[in-house]
Formats: C-alpha cells, structure tokens, sequence
C-alpha cells in the first residue's frame, strides 16, 4: 500500500519556517505538513533542528520567519497554551514534570475537571488519571508525587498527559528513548488507535525500526535544513540513514573480540532495602556487561550505589581490590571508576555551565598546577573529547544547556571517558543519540574494552545489550533474575528473565 | 603574658582644656550640628527643635543629621566623622552607646570641634560637656515616689525598660533600686526588669508577660517613651485597665488618651524642647570659649537661665514636670 | 524489533489500606508537626503558670498571632509561586500610617481600612510588575523595594506619629475587643486564611501557583499564565500586609516611620517553621498561619514563665532551630519507614 | 558588559564625580573614614560571596560577629590577655559556622531557615555573656589599629590585612578547583554530586570560612569602634547580601564574580559617604539603595533584551531564505 500525499487540508503545516539562536541556524526555511489520520516521522541526526520544529509548531518559539498552518490558515501562536487550545498535544523531549504535585495533578494542571463555583474536582482528576494509566498499562499511583519517579517513568506521566487531551494533532519527540519494548508496543497501540480516530500524529526517534512500525511518512531534516518528505513505504532504514547522515553508515554494533582478564568491578550482596537487594556480579577488565532489565527494576539504582553517590545498606564493591567507601563518588573515581548517569540534565551536565567546564568538572587532578588551575590544559583536555566524540558545538564555551539533547548526552560521554578509568558503567548511554553516532558510541566503548577497561552497560535498547554485551546480567523487581552469556542471551531469554518468568540461569 | 586590662588602665586617660573666659564675647555665624540617636523620633524632634530655635537666635546655623534606626552605632560614627570633614563648629550628640563614638568624637576635638552631649552621654573624656535632662537621681527616684502613691505605698512592682544596654535607663533603674531601700517603701517589692527594647511590639508582650507571670502586679514603672505607650496600650484593652497602675517617663501627646480613659494616672518628663536649647546654649558658649567644661564655670543659657557646669562636665536642666489630667492639656509636644 | 513480550505490568498492585494511606498523609502532613510543637508548649506553660491560660491569656495569644498569621498568609502564597517578598514589613508600616493619617482627620474605619489594604495591594503589584515583567529574582527587587517604602514611609511620616488619641474609639475597641476568648481581629485573620487556603486548594488559579512554583519551565509549556499567577500573588500579599497594618494600628494605637521595619524576618521565619519550602511548589497557608502562632507564642510563653527577657532571643532562636530540626527529622523517619514498607511489598509479590 | 563590570565602572564614576564635586570627598581623613566604614562589610562579603554562589546564605553573619565581640569584652572584662583573646574569639567562629554547616548539610536544612534561626540564637547568646555592658577599654595599640591610618594618608592600618584576605579568595574562587567546584554546586547540585565534588564537606567548609571571617569582623568592629556590645554588627547581613547582590551574584547559585561583589560593597560605601557630605539626609539614602538595588537586577535585563530587539529587527531586514520545496 503506498501513501500519497491526502489531497486534503493538513491540519497543521509549517510552510519555510526558519529560526536563529545567535549565530546557530536550528532551522532553515523547513515545510511540513501533518494529516488527519497519519503518523509522520521526523528523522534527522542530534542537532538537525528537530525539537526545534516541534516547540515551533508548539508555539514555545516563535519563528523568525514562515508561517504555520492551521487547517490551511496562518495562525500565530504566542504560546503553548495556544497550540494546545487549538488542539495541538506535545510530549517534549526531556519530561516537564512538576515535582511537588501528585501524578494526577500533573497530567490536568490547568484543565482539572470542576465542579459548582468552579471548584476543582480533585476525585475524577484521580479517576481520570487512573483510567490513562489503565489504558497505557502502567501501575503507577495518581496520587504519587511526581518527584523521585525515574526518567522512564516521568515520560509515561508525560504521554498520559498528551493523551489526556483528546487532541487532533499529537506531537511526541523522542517519548521512547527510555522505555523497553513492552512499553513502547502499548504506547503504540494507543497511538495507532488515536490516528485511526482521525488524529495527525508527529513522531521522533532516533530507534528507526520504530519510525518504520508506526509511521506513514517521514520527513528528514540535515542541519536544519529540509532534505525530504517522502513515504515510508519502499524506504529502507540505510535509504533513511543515508537521508539523515549524507553517506552509509558504518555498522551499529561493532564487537570486537577481546580477552578478558581479571576481575575489575565486584559487586556483593549489595542491598539497599526497598530498592533493589542480594545484588552480586562481577566484571572483568576487556569485558562488556550488559545490564538489562525493565524500567523500574533497580538498575540504575544499583550503578549510584556502586559509584557511591546513593548508600547502601548491605554487601560491598570492589574496584581492582579496593574496597570502596559507600556515599563516596570522589574515592570511587580516585579508584578508577566511573558513571555516565542516566539523566544528562539533572545528573550528568551543570546546564548553566559551558561545555568546557562541564568535561573540565570530572579532571582536576590532570588540570592544576601547584593547586592553581591550569586553564589551558582544562581546555586542551575538553577540546580533545569534544572533537573525539563529534560534538556538535559553535564554541566551546557555549553553554551546555543550547546544546541539542544528543550533544548533550556526547557531553556526559566525555566528560567520563576523558577520566581515563578502569571501570566504566554506562547507564544508558546513547539515550537520544542519532545513530550515526550511537554506532560511534560503540565503537568506542568496545575500543576500550579492547583496551582493557571494564565495562557495565545499562540500556534499555534491547538490540544494543545483545549487540555489544559479552554477559547479560538481568534485573527483576531489585533482584538480580538472570546471567546469560552471550550465546545465551535472546530477546526472549532476556525478556522472561526481565518480566520474572524465568527459571532458566541462576543469579550470580 | 599579652594585653590585658589591667595593662590598659595603667595607660590613663588624657583630658585636655584651656581657659574658660566667662565674659568671651558670643560668637556668631557658627555651625552647629544636632546628632540625636535617631531622626524621625518624635521626642527628639522636638528636642532638636528647641536647639534649633536657641542655635538661630545666637545668630548660628543649627542642621540635624542622623540615623533612622536607634541602634545604628557604626552609622552614628560615620555622621561623627562626616560632621568633622565638613568642619561643624559645634556638634550636640545623644549617644547610642557610651564608648562606641569615643574614637571619632575624640578626632572631632581634635579638629577643634566642640562637642556636647545631650540627652544620653558618652564617656567623660570624649565630649566637653554632657547636658542632662534632670539629674539622674531625681528622675529615677521621682518616678518610684509617684509609683508609691500611686498604689498607696505596697504592693508588687515592675520596671519595663528600653534595650537592656540602654545607659540612660539603666542609671535610672539604679536609682529607683536605691531610693526603694528607703524605709517607707518596705512593702513595695521589685519582682522584675523586663526590657522591650524600644520597640512597641516587644514591650507590649513584655507587659503581657509581667501580667501573667506576677497576677498580683499592682504597678509598672517605665521610664521610656516607647515603653510606657505600649504598656499604656495594652493596660488600656485588657481587663487590667485602671487597676495596675502605670507611670513613667512618657510625652504628654503620647499618653493624653490613656489620662483621659483612666488607664494611667500621672507620668513625668522634662520638657525636651528646654533641653534642646540648653544644649545649644551650651554648645555656643563652648565653641565661644566662655566655658570649657570644667566644674563650676557658669554661663548665661538665654531665657534658661544661669547655669553651672557640675562634677565630670555635668550640665543638669532641672526637676522633670509631672503630668496629670489636671495639666496634661497645657503641653503639646 | 519486534515486541513480542506481553505487557508487564498487568498485576495491578494491591490498593494499600485506606487506613495506612492515612497514616501515611497524617506524617507526611508537616503542618502536623508544628501543631503537636505548639500544643505541648502550651500545655507546658500552662502547667506551670496557671495564668497563662486564662481568658485574658488566650485572648492575647490570639490577638498576638492575628498580625503575623495575616502577613505570614500572603507571604505563604508569594513563596510557594518560588518567590518572596521581603517588602512586606514596609508595606506594613507605610498602610499603617495611611489608616492612622485618614482617621486622625475624621475618616469612618471601614474606609481606612479598605486605604490600607488598597495601598498594600498597590505596592504589592509594583512587586509583581517588577518580578514578573522583569523576571529577575525576586528577593533582590524586594530588598529594593524594602528600601524604597521604607525611605518613601520615613521621608513623609518624618517626626509625625500617629496615637490612640489621634484615633476613634470604635477603631481602637476593635483592636482588643472580641467574642468572649475571640478577638475580632483573629475572627478576620482566620477568615482570611480559611478563603485563601481554599482558593489555592480547590482553583484551578490556585494549584497553578503551586505548579509555577514548583516548576516555572513546565509551567509555561503547560500554558500557566505565569506573570498573572506571580501578579496575583503579590498583589494578595502586598494587601494582607496593608491589612495586617490597618490592624496593628487598632491593635496597638500607635504608628511611627519605624512600624514593622525588620518583619520580614519575623515572616519569614514564620513561613519556614510552618514547612513552606523557599524552592516553592509545596506548603500550604495553614502551616505559615501555624508557624506564626508558634513564634508569636514562644514571645508570650517566655516572659510568662519567667524567663528573663535576656534569654528570650537565644531561645527562641534555638526553638526555631528545633522546630525545622524535629520536622526535618521527622520525615527523614517516615520515609525511611515507607521505604521499608515498599521494599516488604515488592518482596511480598516477589515470593 | 557583563553586570560585574559595569558595577566596577559606575564605582569608578561615581569616585571620580565625587572627587570632583563632593566637598571634602577626597581628603585623606574621609577617604579613610570611607574605607573604615565598609571594611566590615567588605570582610564578611568576601566568603558570603563564595556562599551565595554555591547556592546557600548565611544570615547569621552579623550576629556571629556580634557573638565575637561580645565574647571578646566579657574575657577582657576577666583580665585575659587580648591576644589569647582574639583566637578564641576566631574558634568560637568556626564553631558558629560548623553549627550552620552541620545543620544545613547533615540534615539537608533550607540555610535560610537555620541561619534565621542561628542569627537569634548567637545574638541572644551574646546577649547572655556581655548582658548590658558596653566594653571600650581595650588597649590603644589595638584600639588605633583596629580605627587609624598609615601616617597622614588615607589608607587604614586594617585594610593592609583584608587586601590580603581578598587576594586569597579571588585566587580560590577563580582560579582552583574548589571555586569550579563552588560555581558547579551552586548550579546544579546532584551534577556536581554526580561529578565527584564533595559538595557536604565544601559547603561545611565555606560555612566555616564565612564563620571566622565573621568573627574576625566582630572582632576589628569592636576595636574600630572601641565598643564590644552584644548588639554590635546588627543589621550587617542585610547591607552584606544587598552588596553582594548589586555587585551582580545570582542568588540561585552559580553565577558572579569576587571582583563585582567588592565593587557592589565599595559602591554601596562610597555612594553612602558622597551623600552624607552633601547633607542627603538618612531618609533618602534608604530609597536610593532600594533604586540601586532594583536596577542592578532590572538593568542588564533591560539590557538584554533591547541588544535582542536589535538582533531581531538585523534578522528580519536580511533577505529572506529561499522558500522550502514540497514534495
Ligand atoms: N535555546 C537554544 N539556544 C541556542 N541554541 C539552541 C537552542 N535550542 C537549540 N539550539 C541549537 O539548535 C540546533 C538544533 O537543536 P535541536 O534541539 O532542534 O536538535 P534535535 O534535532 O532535536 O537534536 P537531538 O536529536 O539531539 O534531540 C542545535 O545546534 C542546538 O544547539
Ligand atoms: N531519584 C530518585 N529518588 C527516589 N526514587 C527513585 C529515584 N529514581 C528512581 N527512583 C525509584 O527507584 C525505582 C527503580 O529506579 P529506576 O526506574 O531508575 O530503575 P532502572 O532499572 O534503572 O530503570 P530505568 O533506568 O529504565 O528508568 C523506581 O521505583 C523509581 O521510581
Ligand atoms: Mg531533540
Ligand atoms: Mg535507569
């Protein structure tokens, strides 16, 4: 079945619109246009101008110059509240969660439900709110404050929110970057059902398998600039890559061989009671392990607690014999280790800083003379990282936080590697990152496990644990469930073991 | 080994003064600057203005600089400094605190600036001459004498002070303490110093707070304007109105409404216009060189009066007023 | 990739008792906290100073609170939008003395105290214009314009003062009189802080305030008109300290240039001790109306008891300390305790 | 410019107007008396700005201070030594600042809160040790220290030590890894925590630094002004903050410099010294700070956005970019 372009209205159409932070062009003269009932990608590499487009036709920015198109005429909006009101629905890129408020609250902050005198209803704003999570299949409690809910889940408040307003055009930039696949299957399922019911769906990811499950079309943006729009239909993922990129990709998952030699990083009978308990593994140096598991079930929380940043309540670590001291990052660092964390923004950047003092932040000890800073090693050494890791920046004491959400993310990378360590754990770490350079990641993080750096990779990508891991190590509910050796490790060993069917491999 | 007080004493103080010439002529077209303890305070506004009124009619100019908060020593020391840049002849100075000014009144005599204290004195050797508003000793024993009559000679009493470093009061409260060892004043018992530091909110819980803690109170001294208005205020809405008596040192305009509604009976204070012209009199006479501050040289002080430098280069004004409903509507100020 | 695996999280979990979930809000409920500081206070003074407690004694308690709870109430609104507004001991005096000057030349009270609040509202919107239009913080504009009133206040009330002479009677017997143990004036204050409570519980205006607070970027992208909600905070908060001044002067009868310099302290305090967090979103105006009562209380407590009135500033900076301290510790407990409770729940399905 | 900067450059011009215009400005006696004046401001500026830029305040400056003195008359009244006298009086700083510091990083308590809370706990304790005294008979030597010049010029004994201090804390925060450290705490914690900075310790540290060096102020405020009462330096927080604020440091954290702080405080002094010259009377100086205030937070935003006009109307006159082409 091929999809032409409707010879109907869209309902919402940007015709050249360009737009200008500074001297950096996010946006060049770029068209689009979206249909009742179709879902229409957005492909385009970290800093192609995508989230950009969206706050765009969100009414955030206003752009410098071109129109949008609502049913055909040119509106303007002065603000989200106007896109929203005319019925356009946006799941940014990072969560914009209020933390103090409940769940509930949350998804109908401004819209609650009244009753006389215009009180608020605060009864059906849970009930309503109940009734999302049962349609989105997630269990969480609407009275909940949203503070202390993990990425993964502060996305899904983020989709149940969108979906809560019934809206005719639904825009999602990268809603899937930190969810596993059941998730994503339910959201798409809920997604599909809306389009079939007539609304114009917008969608970013940078997983392009998903682009070709959901979508009909795909627009694809290089450097701000407007490449193509074009059927998905008869498009194949190196046809797309080749849009976004310019030129063919090298391949994904680049595993090199290598020999593992002693054991690194041991973990032991780590607990932190109510979060995750008994956790043991060990990883050798040259070795890749791959920590799987479904949102929620620790993983992230057992990384913090090894680096130190969390406590624990039980059981040790070891880093190359040392034993580390709990709650103390700064020894763990001296000892060898490191720790991309899985939120850039809140964990991994100083947003207000420049690029330079955010990878300057992790390498005092390499940049001071005699106790006094030595400004031009600091930026020799982020200089060095920057340009090793492609990112994509006007000067290097740019603020970090104008950066693109993938730069960004290059930013946490370099920021860690240029530390040189030992034991390397990654939580997450090509999260939002376009796959040209996802595959650069990977590249790299197996160059230094050739090196003989220990790796222990946290994704919820599953292909990526498969693709890059030696040993899959899998999480249920805070416990260790499963270790499957490469050989063994399958989407489906590692979803039984993740969802806690499983009696198959025993916990380390 | 080191510093210590005892070292420091030995040092001694250094008072320097020249001839006085009573009959120096009164020398015209002087500056003189009034320094009071705060500006926009309404008792020493009227204070400032009777200096003002004496300054212009020696044929001087008088100007008033201050801080607006009481408490504001550091910025008292800067207007004394700012005072000697800009080469005042005279300056009459109510001291927030007695050493604090020491340093910088010093360097203002030394710039040939004369000085004169009023209202609340610094240390003796860092001024010429201090005007009192009444001797010390009358007023502290004045206000237990009308105390006494007031409550029939027995019962319980409290004293609410301003700031617990204030010099005046704290003088005053000496004296009240000393005359109360007098025989005839066997049955009145002191129960407590409570201080509302000047500030109307505090003195009014002070008082609560004397009330509760003591419910057999027959009276409250106090000898601040700010506290006896308090005082007066809450007296005036609780069920103690008329029965705990209340006197002190207090201006007429401030408690007329309290004489009136029966909440207090009599209350005293001098009448600070006087004393502010006393201490420009003084201040003249000094820069004119017909005193020099030291004990007994007199000096003409316009309608005041003649008057005597006392003990330690004390000028005292005289015996407060006391007010009742009798006269409470002859004052205005 | 394909998604073959089921959905996970159909097991719903088990709904948690009504009763623990009760439990559970009663601890997380910080305003709780200070009641309990503040009941055993009073019982304590009580036991020792029978007094303490009479009709007279509670009469001023409340009267005492009445001011603070007004003030402390807008303050509450201002910082739980992550702002503050340390004008307000200015704003105070300056509507203090408006009321006295209007009724010293004859004014009717309801007039001067509607002046009052009209001048404490006009101030406060020059607050908000100046923060939100601005957008620049908060606590340097009101800093600034603590100065400005306050120098605008001394340079027009100068020496002039304002007493219970100058003022009629009606006004001034409203200011201590009341309904057996209730004051008027705490009857209005705990009127005042029961409509605002609702508003900002049960409006839709009133939980975007919470939501500005609690995140200004979100707010905006979900459509907060963020510098109205900021000016309607202000504005409320700048007219319940010109209230609160209209009242200080029938309560105290007496107003010079000095009137409520150095509130802001005292309000402030009164807001942290009642658990409104300064990074804004939570709190609530019963926790600063309690924190208020607190602090008043502590003043009333200590002469009561007989504590020299050299005591009285070091202590009742340590039971500030303790009160934020117990708090904090507290919830530091109980989500320790709800920690393990989830733990025992996962487990629980886990087996 | 940045904010710091133009604070620098209107400190310059306002010298330079008040050499020209004020009478009696520029002679050595005042500028001396000037600079006495704002050193105690200027001393305790020195860690607050270091404090605010991590993302914490310490309102109980002056009243540590106040504690210093107080301390310090109450053993000079028992005969010690002054110069055993003074380092207690520094110890019991650090430990006014390990209270602050252990309270707000132990417990994770707001700083406001505590130190609203310490600012009457120390002034109350001070209150307590000196009661109602007023101590003035400190020896000269340190007397004329504490309140005298160099000679006939205008440059204070007192000032040789605090050029020192400043130079130390420029260098810390501008040039070592705990002022990066600072800068990064400031704004964003969980980052810097996540980053390996050991963001307690530092912050306990810098509540300490501010502790000594607020006692020490207590200590130079007693002898410069001769008088150790327990209410000396009250107020001094909020003149220290408004400094520090002019001088363009963000209060969330993570922004401003030493060198804008320093200007912000000496401009504050300086402003105050000119107007009280000319007879400006106390009223008027209070609204002008206020004025002052509020354009230093409305000024460079101001600023900003007619600079953003300016960009705009540049873009919209350059030729538009070519129309997209659909497909
Ligand atoms: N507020 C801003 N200020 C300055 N530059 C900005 C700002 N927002 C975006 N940019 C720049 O605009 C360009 C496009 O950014 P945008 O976020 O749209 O990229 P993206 O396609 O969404 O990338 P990613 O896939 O990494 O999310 C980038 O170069 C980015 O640095
Ligand atoms: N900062 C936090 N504070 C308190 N609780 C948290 C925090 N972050 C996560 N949690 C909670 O801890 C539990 C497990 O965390 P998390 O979801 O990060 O695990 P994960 O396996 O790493 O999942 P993912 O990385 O896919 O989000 C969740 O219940 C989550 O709500
Ligand atoms: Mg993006
Ligand atoms: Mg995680």
């Amino acid at each position: 079945m091929t999809h032409p372009e409707p010879e109907t209205t869209p309902v919402l159409a940007l015709e050249g619109v360009s737009k200008s932070f500074g001297a950096v062009r996010a946006l060049r003269g770029v068209s689009l246009r979206l249909y009742a009932g179709e879902a229409h990608a957005l492909a385009g590499e970290n800093g192609a101008g995508k989230s950009t487009l969206i706050k765009a036709l969100a009414g955030v920015h206003r752009p410098d110059t071109g129109t949008v198109l609502l049913d055909g005429e040119p509106v303007e909006f002065h603000g989200p509240a106007d896109a929203r009101d005319a019925g356009v629905a946006v799941i940014y890129q990072e969560p914009t969660l209020f933390p103090d408020l409940s769940v509930a609250e949350n998804i109908f902050m401004g819209r609650q439900p009244r009753r006389a005198l215009g009180r608020v209803d605060h009864a059906s704003v849970r009930r309503a709110t109940a009734d999302l999570f049962a349609r989105l299949g997630v269990d969480l409690d609407p009275d909940q404050p949203a503070r202390g809910l993990s990425i993964a889940d502060q996305q899904l408040v983020e989709i149940a929110k969108a979906l809560s307003f019934d809206a005719r055009v639904l825009i999602m930039d990268e809603p899937t970057a930190a969810l596993t696949g059941s998730e994503v299957a339910r959201l798409f399922g809920v997604v599909r059902t809306l389009r079939e019911q007539g609304a114009a769906v917008l969608f970013i990811s940078h997983r392009l398998e998903e682009i070709f499950q959901l979508c009909q079309r795909v627009t694809t943006l290089r450097d701000g600039a407007w490449i193509a729009s074009e059927p998905l239909d008869g498009l194949t993922e190196d046809d797309l890559v080749r849009r976004m990129v310019g030129r063919d990709l090298a391949e994904l998952y680049p595993k090199q061989d290598t020999r593992t030699g002693e054991v690194a990083l041991s973990v032991r009978r780590l607990t932190r009671e109510g979060v995750f308990t008994d956790v043991s593994f060990d990883v050798r140096r040259g070795e890749i392990v791959g920590l799987a598991g479904l949102v929620g079930a620790g993983r992230s929380e057992v990384a913090r607690a090894v680096f130190g940043v969390d406590r624990f309540d039980g059981g040790e670590v070891e880093v190359l014999g040392t034993r580390l001291k709990p709650g103390a990052p700064s020894l763990a660092m001296a000892a060898g280790l490191a720790l991309v964390p899985e939120d850039r923004r809140a964990q991994g950047l100083v947003m207000d800083m420049s690029i330079e003092r955010n990878i300057g932040l992790t390498g005092f000890a390499d940049t001071t003379r005699a106790g006094l800073m030595n400004r031009k090693a600091e930026r020799s050494r982020s200089v060095d990282w920057a340009v090793r890791l492609q990112v994509k920046y006007a000067r290097l004491g740019d603020v970090v936080g104008t950066l693109s959400g993938g730069n960004q993310q290059k930013v946490v990378l370099a920021k860690w590697l240029a530390t040189a360590p030992q034991v390397l754990i990654v939580d997450e770490p090509t999260r939002g990152i376009d796959v040209g350079t996802k595959a650069e990641v990977h590249r790299l993080l197996s160059a230094l496990a050739a090196e003989g750096v220990a790796v222990l990779m946290i994704s919820s990508d599953l292909p990526e644990i498969l693709g890059m891991a030696d040993r899959v190590l899998v999480m249920h509910e805070g416990r260790l469930s499963a270790e499957l050796t490469r050989a063994e490790a399958t989407e489906e060993s590692v979803m039984a073991a993740a969802t806690g069917r499983t009696n198959q491999g025993s916990a380390a | 080994g080191g510093t210590t007080k005892d070292d420091a004493a030995k040092e001694g103080g250094t008072a320097a003064a020249g001839k006085a010439d009573p009959n120096a002529e009164t020398k015209k077209d002087l500056t003189v600057a009034f320094l009071p303890k705060q500006v926009n305070n309404p008792y020493f506004t009227t204070a400032d203005n009777g200096g003002k009124k004496a300054v212009e009619s020696l044929g001087s100019t008088y100007k008033e600089v201050g801080t607006s908060s009481g408490t504001d020593t550091a910025g008292q020391v800067s207007y004394v400094n700012t005072l000697t840049q800009q080469q005042a002849d005279a300056i009459a100075v109510s001291a927030q605190d007695p050493g604090a000014l020491c340093t910088a009144l010093k360097q203002a005599m030394k710039n040939g600036v004369s000085v004169v204290t009023y209202d609340s004195d610094t240390k003796a050797d860092c001024r010429q001459v201090f005007v009192s508003q009444a001797s010390a000793e009358d007023l502290g024993r004045t206000q237990v004498q009308e105390m006494a009559k007031q409550i029939g000679g027995k019962g319980e009493i409290a004293i609410l002070s301003a700031a617990q470093t204030a010099t005046n009061q704290n003088t005053w409260i000496d004296f009240m303490k000393d005359e109360l060892k007098k025989p005839e004043y066997k049955d009145i018992k002191l129960v407590k110093t409570a201080y509302g530091d000047d500030d109307a909110q505090k003195s009014f819980q002070q008082t609560q707070g004397l009330l509760q803690e003591h419910p057999k109170l027959a009276g409250i001294i106090s000898p601040t304007t700010v506290g006896i208005k308090a005082a007066a205020q809450y007296l005036a809405g609780s069920k103690y109105k008329g029965k705990v008596k209340l006197t002190g040192l207090g201006t007429p305009n401030d408690m007329r409404a309290y004489v009136k509604n029966g909440t207090v009976e009599a209350f005293e204070l001098w009448d600070p216009a006087k004393l502010g012209a006393l201490a420009a009199h003084t201040a003249v006479a000094l820069e004119s060189g017909q005193i020099t501050g030291q004990e007994g040289e007199k000096f003409k002080a316009g309608d005041l009066g003649e008057f005597t430098v006392g003990k330690d280069g004390v000028v005292s004004l005289g015996k407060p007023t006391v007010f009742s409903k009798s006269n409470i509507d002859d004052f205005d100020f | 990739m394909t998604v073959t695996a089921t959905p996970v999280r159909e097991e719903a979990v088990p709904e948690p008792a009504a009763g623990r979930r009760l439990i559970d809000k009663v601890f997380k409920a910080r305003e709780l906290a200070v009641a309990a500081v503040l009941l055993v206070m009073l019982g304590a003074t009580q036991l020792s100073n029978t007094e303490f407690l009479s009709e007279q004694g509670i009469k001023d308690l409340l009267l005492n609170a009445t001011i603070l709870v007004l003030v402390a109430t807008g303050q509450a609104v201002v910082v739980i939008t992550r702002n503050v507004d340390l004008s307000v001991g200015s704003v105070l005096g300056i509507s203090a003395f408006a009321a006295g000057t209007y009724l010293q030349d004859g004014g009717s009270s309801l007039i001067a105290i509607l002046l009052a609040v009209a001048l404490g509202a006009l101030f406060g919107a020059l607050n908000g214009a100046l923060v939100s239009l601005g957008k620049v913080p908060a606590l340097v504009v009101t800093l600034g314009t603590l100065y400005i009133v306050r120098g605008i206040d001394s340079i027009w009330v100068g020496s002039q003062q304002i007493t219970a002479d100058d003022l009629p009677n009606g006004f001034v017997d409203f200011g201590h009189d009341g309904i057996w143990v209730v004051p008027y004036l705490a009857l209005l204050a705990l009127a005042v802080l029961a409509a605002v409570g609702y508003y900002l519980r049960s409006y839709r205006s009133g939980r975007e305030m919470y939501a500005l607070g609690s995140s200004p970027e979100a707010a905006t992208l979900a459509g907060v008109p963020v510098r109205k909600r900021i000016m309607t905070a202000y504005v409320l908060c700048g007219a319940l300290a010109g209230l609160a001044g209209a009242l200080y002067l029938a309560r105290f009868g007496n107003v010079d240039s000095a009137t409520g310099s150095g509130y802001e302290l005292t309000v402030v305090s009164a807001v942290v001790v009642g658990g409104v967090a300064f990074t804004g979103g939570s709190g609530s105006v019963y926790g600063a109306a309690l924190g208020a009562l607190l602090l008043t209380s502590i003043n009333s407590v200590l002469p009561a008891i007989g504590v020299s009135s050299v005591w009285v500033t070091a202590i009742n900076g340590i039971l500030l300390l303790l009160a934020i301290a117990v708090d904090r510790i507290l919830a530091l407990r109980v989500a320790a305790v709800l920690r393990k409770q989830a733990a025992q729940l996962r487990s629980a399905r886990h087996a | 410019m940045r904010w710091d900067s133009a604070v620098g450059a209107l400190l310059l011009v306002l010298l330079i107007c008040s050499f020209s215009f004020v009478d009696n400005f520029g002679n050595a006696l005042n500028l001396s008396f000037l600079i006495g004046n704002t050193l105690p401001i200027a001393l305790i500026a020195l860690p607050m700005t270091m404090l605010v830029i991590s993302g914490e305040v310490d309102l109980s400056v002056g009243s540590t201070a106040g504690l210093s003195g107080a301390v310090m008359g109450a053993l000079w009244n028992a005969g010690m030594a002054i110069e055993t006298i003074i380092p207690i009086c520094l110890l019991l700083g650090v430990v006014c600042g390990l209270v602050n510091g252990l309270l707000v990083t132990r417990l994770g308590l707001p700083s406001l809160a505590v130190t609203i809370g310490t600012m009457a706990a120390y002034r109350g304790i001070a209150q307590i040790v000196l009661g109602s005294d007023s101590v003035t008979d400190f020896p000269t030597q340190y007397l004329d220290f504490g309140a005298g010049r160099i000679g006939d010029t205008f440059i204070p004994y007192a000032l040789f030590p605090f050029l020192v201090l400043l130079a130390i804390a420029v260098v810390v925060l501008h040039a070592t890894p705990t002022g990066r450290s600072l800068f990064a705490i400031g704004a964003s914690e969980e980052a810097a925590r996540f980053s390996g900075i050991r963001v307690k310790r530092l912050k306990l540290s810098m509540f300490v630094t501010t502790g000594v060096l607020s006692a020490l102020t207590g200590v130079f405020w007693a002898l410069h002004y001769a008088s150790a009462r327990y209410d000396n330096a009250t107020g001094l927080e909020l003149s220290v903050i408004a400094a520090v604020l002019l001088g363009g440091i963000d209060f969330d954290g993570g922004k401003g410099t030493l060198g804008g702080a320093i200007a912000g405080v000496f401009l504050l002094g300086t402003l105050q010294n000119a107007m009280s010259l000319q007879n400006v009377s106390a009223q008027s100086q209070i609204v002008v700070t206020g004025v002052l205030l509020v354009i230093s937070v409305l000024g460079p935003r101001i600023g900003r956005q007619v600079a953003q006009a300016r960009a705009r109307r540049r873009t919209a006159a350059a030729p538009p970019p070519q129309a997209a082409p659909s497909t």
